[in-house]
């Protein structure tokens, strides 16, 4: 059934389920979760912390394999990695031992780029994100948030046909930030990739996406809202926030996350006021 | 501490040592200094027995043939422990059932097995180099194997989310991540590689340093023994110093102490 | 006689289940020492040179090893001595691997020659033979190889083309038609025709304040060797096969037979050591030794010979 | 001259400059910085990506030694750690081979409490921060937003002097993150612990703080404007944004920051439009 | 890869391994048949013979003292190493005047110091288990000693700020942090302190596997050699085995194969 469906769409996952751990201890981190990216589609996730957003794309990537339910990538069933997808890992995950700039060209060199070409690329590729000066740092002389643009552009170099991008302004202050998402949403524009993306900023989720889901606090997570965001395109970050109907969007989603917070928390944190 | 007031400790410890084991050799502190002197023979016969080597040229031959016998073990059996250590690292089914198997013949006492290899390679330095090569290998390949493992899973996730196939993620990721742990094994090695081909023309040989010793003490010369000995150090210093040079050049990615803490 | 003052004794040996030192195997196993009131363990070592270096460290009492010892230990001031003589001839003998061309001992210029080690009594032979045909020790190459098995697969491989060795190594060459012998000092023949007269190897030694310390107790361990002596003069090589541990059998027994039949003669008659025996073994030290060039050595001390009398009045 | 004035403040910087490597490589991060916080305020730093905001923190904590200038902790020069302060790191640092309860609990055991106190301590205050049943987890099996709750529940149950945090609630919902943050204002309110407290959430910033620093692009960066925030106390983070003079404090550092990011990195940035 | 399974394949392997040195003892496939023989003795007569060894039960005696040298070699030497490793990697000083000094004693051939362990350690087991010391403690010691640095420095610098003094930052970051580099290590030495007691049997000694091999081997008894070899190698996977146990329990902390990757 799915397989037909799935010749469309960019991601789908149906009836997803994942599991950790076994016997007793069995945790069942999200379940029975239907998300479709069709192509070129941006779709945002929220959701509060601990909820399975990183597991979901860990699923989509072919990192990890759902207990229950199917994952196809454009109309493939997904086992094992999947080669068009392009995932920003929530965690630090450059090669310590490469500099920022091999570290952005060894994305090329992989897919066959001669060295010179993959260097030429790589520094345009950390101009753009600003840090045309650090370029022959190693990640540990780098900041946070310098080492999160540097694992953008390793990903974005690559230019895949999918993206996965979990929390990657994390670490930029508020303006930086706005660039970035400029700079993603230029390239999406471009080409129109499928893009899912985590994140914890609602305006940032409203001012990108197409659509932002909402996911329920876990253990079985699954997604309980999803907003179609039908703000004109093409947006600029800065100004989008000066439409009336981003507030309604804001306040809409802001209601639906704060509701499920504090059912699945509330007495969790009961204890909160010391 | 700069370079040379380093090196001024190290000297005088050399020398501290010298010390005592003129004292001890010429008084009697530590019981009967003829005993002494028959185990460990006298500081300044062993430097004039030293000196003497050096003079009449007869030690080259023998430092020649044991430091090609030790280079060609070492690099034959490093290699062969990385290679197979990264083999077997990613192939864990295979690892598993070979695993008692390895395990055995680490535990082969070398000294039993020359004859052996005496047949399969000769008198010729290569028996030699297949004992260093015994024992260089399972250290190497143990630390290798480890090394691989212990390769940060999100950083493997994100190599392979890359594209890297096989054997991109060995260049990229886990020979840069085992490195270290390679190197470690490697400066084991280096002084057990030297053992092998010592021990080896011990047991069988007509020329290196293993012979020279061999020599002295067949007809209880413990200054040629001790003199044979200190030469052997020297050298292994040597090695090891060189082991040392690749090692800062390939690692030079590593935080410095000086470096930044988080 | 008197009850020895030390009954438990430490024998060091190097190479126990060699023919060389068979005198020792066959006291342990007919219960010599025992009837002498002794009880003794024996300590395998990888050589001669091992047992020496236990007697001098103080680990072993007394040690059943090669007459040659005493007398370099004499020159280092070691005041080493032999109380019982167990074997009169070398035991050693050179031989030559068959195909290879050997007329003389001057075809052995430029040979490579094994030896059980360099500098050991194998070797030192090997220079005494060149030395007597006019050439110079350094005309071969040797190459020590330590084990019964390593000198097999270095003839079979024609690593070396000749080689001077010890039983039962020579035998089991013999047996498998490897080589032919060239010079024999097993017999009395082989050693009379290379040194002129006998020539003292395998004894006890022991540091002279131990036979001081403990007269009764050397006296106990000579008498039981002796007994040994005159237990072997008597015996067929299927008697010594018959006493010896089953496991020096398990390689194969004929051929330690073939071997223990070679070696009776090389046994000690009288358990003394003749006088130009000893000058026989320094002259050849001091000509291949540079440690011993200018070594002062008082042979007297080398060998204490009142024990070995002394059991021969004792032990009938 | 400082040592008289540092006798009164909790945290104060004279003239700290920072550079990494030697030579031609020299990096000079910050320079000529002079930040006082007085004893129970709080101080949150803003500022472009790579700055220096984390080497700051790592002067006052006595990780870092200044190239140039000294930093007095409640009068006191810093030479070494600074052993009543609490520094939540930016990066991982939860000890991999302890569970939660374990990483929290031998923050108390260390300073000689019985084990079986410090479990139930650690487990109260897992409570707090939302982990109750995370409790027996390796910081491994946690999401992101787990790690960083268990760690800031490491730093705080030691109930330290000082606190410096290095974006405690950057990988945190907005829903949890108003929760932590009230948290957090409890405690201090409590006690008056002098925090210094980097982010990169203005509006966090200010509803926190009592008073935001904000910092120059690197490389050579210094604080060039400081808003005193004089809203009402207690406050509630929820509420405080409705304070009209709550949005004049956004757009004002807001522009601060705007300007500074555009000035050092507008060429750099130049290349962004793809 | 089940239980069951992989015994079966260990098992198979062993016995291909078996026909395979049968076929080359019995036909002429790898050139004469009584050479091999004579060198590796055929596994009818090695099985007959470990068979022979525990019927007489006379193994037993010298099983049992290779095991205590073994253990008492592999506990005293990793323990020195760890300890040492540990130390040295807090004191960078000391470990750089200390450094040549440690790398000239690790190339020493364990062979030629016998006799001098004999000296001092007696003849009884302890100056084996003094030869299978110093074996093991290089191993162990190189792989703490860069363990201890490979520390991850956040990890360290928050241990820090908890306020944790060096007792305590041992043992809660430096230890758990250095056991997988420590485990690396002890898997090698297992069999190195069995080598280190066996070797130092065969050198000199009234008892044990070692003297049991050494006097095979000098009746040509090849079949009383392999057969000691192969008791000795089944005895290392049972030591290694433990060493194992040990390891599961203090790394159960470690990401699974099945856990997450990211
Ligand atoms: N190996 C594991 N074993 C057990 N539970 C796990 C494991 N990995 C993740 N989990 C649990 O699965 C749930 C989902 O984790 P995930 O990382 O997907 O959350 P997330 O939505 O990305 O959270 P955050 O926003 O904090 O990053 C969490 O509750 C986490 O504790
Ligand atoms: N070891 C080092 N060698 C060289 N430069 C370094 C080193 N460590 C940090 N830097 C540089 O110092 C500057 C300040 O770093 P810092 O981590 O303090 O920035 P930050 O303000 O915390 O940034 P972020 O908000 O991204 O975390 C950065 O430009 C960084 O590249
Ligand atoms: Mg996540
Ligand atoms: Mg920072």
């Amino acid at each position: 059934m799915s397989a037909e469906a799935g010749g469309q769409a960019a991601i789908e996952l149906t009836g997803v389920a994942v599991s950790f751990g076994a016997g007793q201890q069995i945790y069942r981190a999200v379940a029975d979760v239907d998300l479709t990216v069709a192509p070129g589609e941006f779709v945002a996730i929220v959701g509060p912390t601990g909820c399975g957003k990183s597991t979901l794309l860990n699923v989509a990537a072919g990192l990890q394999a759902p207990s229950a339910g199917h994952a196809h990538v454009r109309g493939r069933a997904v086992s094992g990695i999947v080669a068009e997808a392009g995932y920003l890992f929530q965690a630090d995950a450059l090669m310590p031992w490469k500099t920022a700039l091999a570290n952005v060209a060894v994305a090329l060199e992989v897919k066959g780029a001669s060295k010179r070409e993959a260097e030429e690329r790589a520094l345009a590729w950390l101009a753009r994100v600003g840090l045309k000066t650090y370029v022959h740092r190693y990640p540990h002389q780098l900041s946070g948030g310098q080492k999160k643009r540097v694992a953008l552009a390793q990903v974005l170099i690559r230019d895949p046909a999918i993206l996965l991008m979990d929390e990657p302004f994390g670490p930029l202050d508020a303006q930086t930030r706005t660039l970035m998402g400029d700079l993603l949403l230029a390239l999406w524009q471009a080409d129109r990739k499928a893009v899912l993306f985590v994140t914890h900023d609602l305006d940032e989720a409203i001012a990108l996406s197409d659509r932002v889901v909402v996911m329920s606090a876990g253990p079985s997570s699954h997604i309980i809202a999803e907003h179609r965001i039908d703000l004109p395109r093409p947006r600029e970050i800065g100004d989008i926030r000066l439409d009336p109907r981003f507030h309604a969007f804001q306040s809409a989603i802001w209601r639906d996350l704060k509701a499920e917070v504090m059912r699945a928390y509330g007495d969790e944190f009961a204890g909160l006021k010391v | 501490m700069s370079r040379t007031r380093l090196l001024t400790w190290q000297i005088s410890l050399g020398l501290a040592m010298l010390l005592i084991w003129h004292a001890v050799s010429t008084w009697p502190i530590l019981g009967d200094v003829k005993q002494i002197k028959f185990f460990f023979s006298t500081p300044t016969d062993v430097i004039a027995r030293i000196w003497r080597f050096f003079a009449t040229g007869m030690i080259w031959k023998h430092l020649w043939i044991t430091l090609v016998e030790t280079l060609l073990a070492f690099c034959i059996g490093s290699l062969a422990g990385i290679v197979i250590g990264f083999w077997l690292a990613r192939q864990p089914r295979v690892a598993a059932v070979l695993d008692p198997y390895v395990k055995m013949a680490n535990a082969l006492p070398r000294v039993v097995l020359a004859p052996i290899f005496m047949l399969w390679f000769g008198l010729d330095i290569w028996s030699k180099v297949a004992l260093g090569v015994t024992l260089v290998f399972f250290i190497v390949f143990f630390n290798v194997y480890q090394g691989v493992k212990e390769v940060s899973p999100v950083i493997l996730s994100n190599a392979r989310m890359l594209g890297m196939n096989e054997r991109q993620l060995f260049r990229h990721v886990y020979w840069p991540s085992a490195l270290s742990w390679m190197f470690s094994s490697l400066h084991t090695s280096v002084g057990f590689a030297l053992v092998g081909a010592v021990v080896g023309e011990y047991l069988g040989s007509a020329a290196g340093l293993g012979y020279v010793i061999h020599e002295a003490e067949s007809t209880f010369d413990m200054t040629g023994v001790v003199a044979g000995m200190v030469v052997l150090s020297a050298f292994v210093i040597l090695i090891d110093w060189m082991v040392t040079l690749v090692e800062n050049r390939l690692l030079a990615w590593r935080p410095q102490a000086g470096d930044r803490t988080s | 006689a008197q009850a020895p003052e030390k009954t438990r004794i430490t024998l060091g040996v190097g190479g126990k289940a060699l023919l060389y030192y068979l005198p020792l195997t066959i006291a342990e196993q007919k219960g010599f020492f025992k009837d002498q009131g002794l009880d003794v363990t024996i300590q395998d070592f990888a050589g001669g040179s091992r047992s020496l270096q236990a007697l001098i460290g103080g680990s072993v009492d007394v040690v059943t090893g090669a007459y040659e010892h005493t007398i370099r230990m004499q020159a280092k001031g070691q005041d080493v001595r032999a109380v019982i003589e167990l074997g009169r001839f070398p035991g050693i003998a050179v031989a030559v691997k068959k195909g290879v061309k050997w007329d003389g001992p001057a075809d052995f210029k430029g040979m490579k020659i094994g030896v059980t080690a360099p500098g050991s009594s194998t070797n030192m032979l090997m220079n005494f033979i060149m030395a007597k045909s006019g050439l110079s020790p350094s005309d071969a190459a040797y190459i020590g190889i330590g084990s019964a098995q390593s000198a097999l697969a270095a003839i079979q491989k024609g690593e070396i083309q000749a080689i001077s060795h010890l039983e039962p190594v020579l035998s089991f060459l013999e047996r498998t038609g490897d080589v032919r012998i060239v010079y024999d000092t097993r017999t009395e023949e082989g050693t009379r025709a290379l040194f002129g007269g006998s020539n003292p190897a395998a004894v006890l030694y022991l540091k002279a304040d131990f036979a001081e310390k403990y007269p009764r107790t050397t006296q106990a361990l000579v008498n039981a060797f002796y007994k040994t002596l005159v237990w072997l003069k008597t015996a067929t090589p299927a008697d010594i096969a018959a006493t010896v541990p089953e496991q020096y059998l398990l390689g194969d027994k004929d051929l330690y037979m073939l071997a223990a039949k070679n070696s009776q003669p090389s046994y000690s008659q009288t358990g003394l050591i003749p006088r130009e025996g000893m000058q026989s073994t320094f002259d050849m030290l001091v000509k291949f030794d540079p440690e011993m060039k200018d070594a002062q050595v008082d042979l007297a001390k080398t060998f204490d010979d009142r024990f070995a009398k002394r059991a021969a009045e004792l032990v009938k």
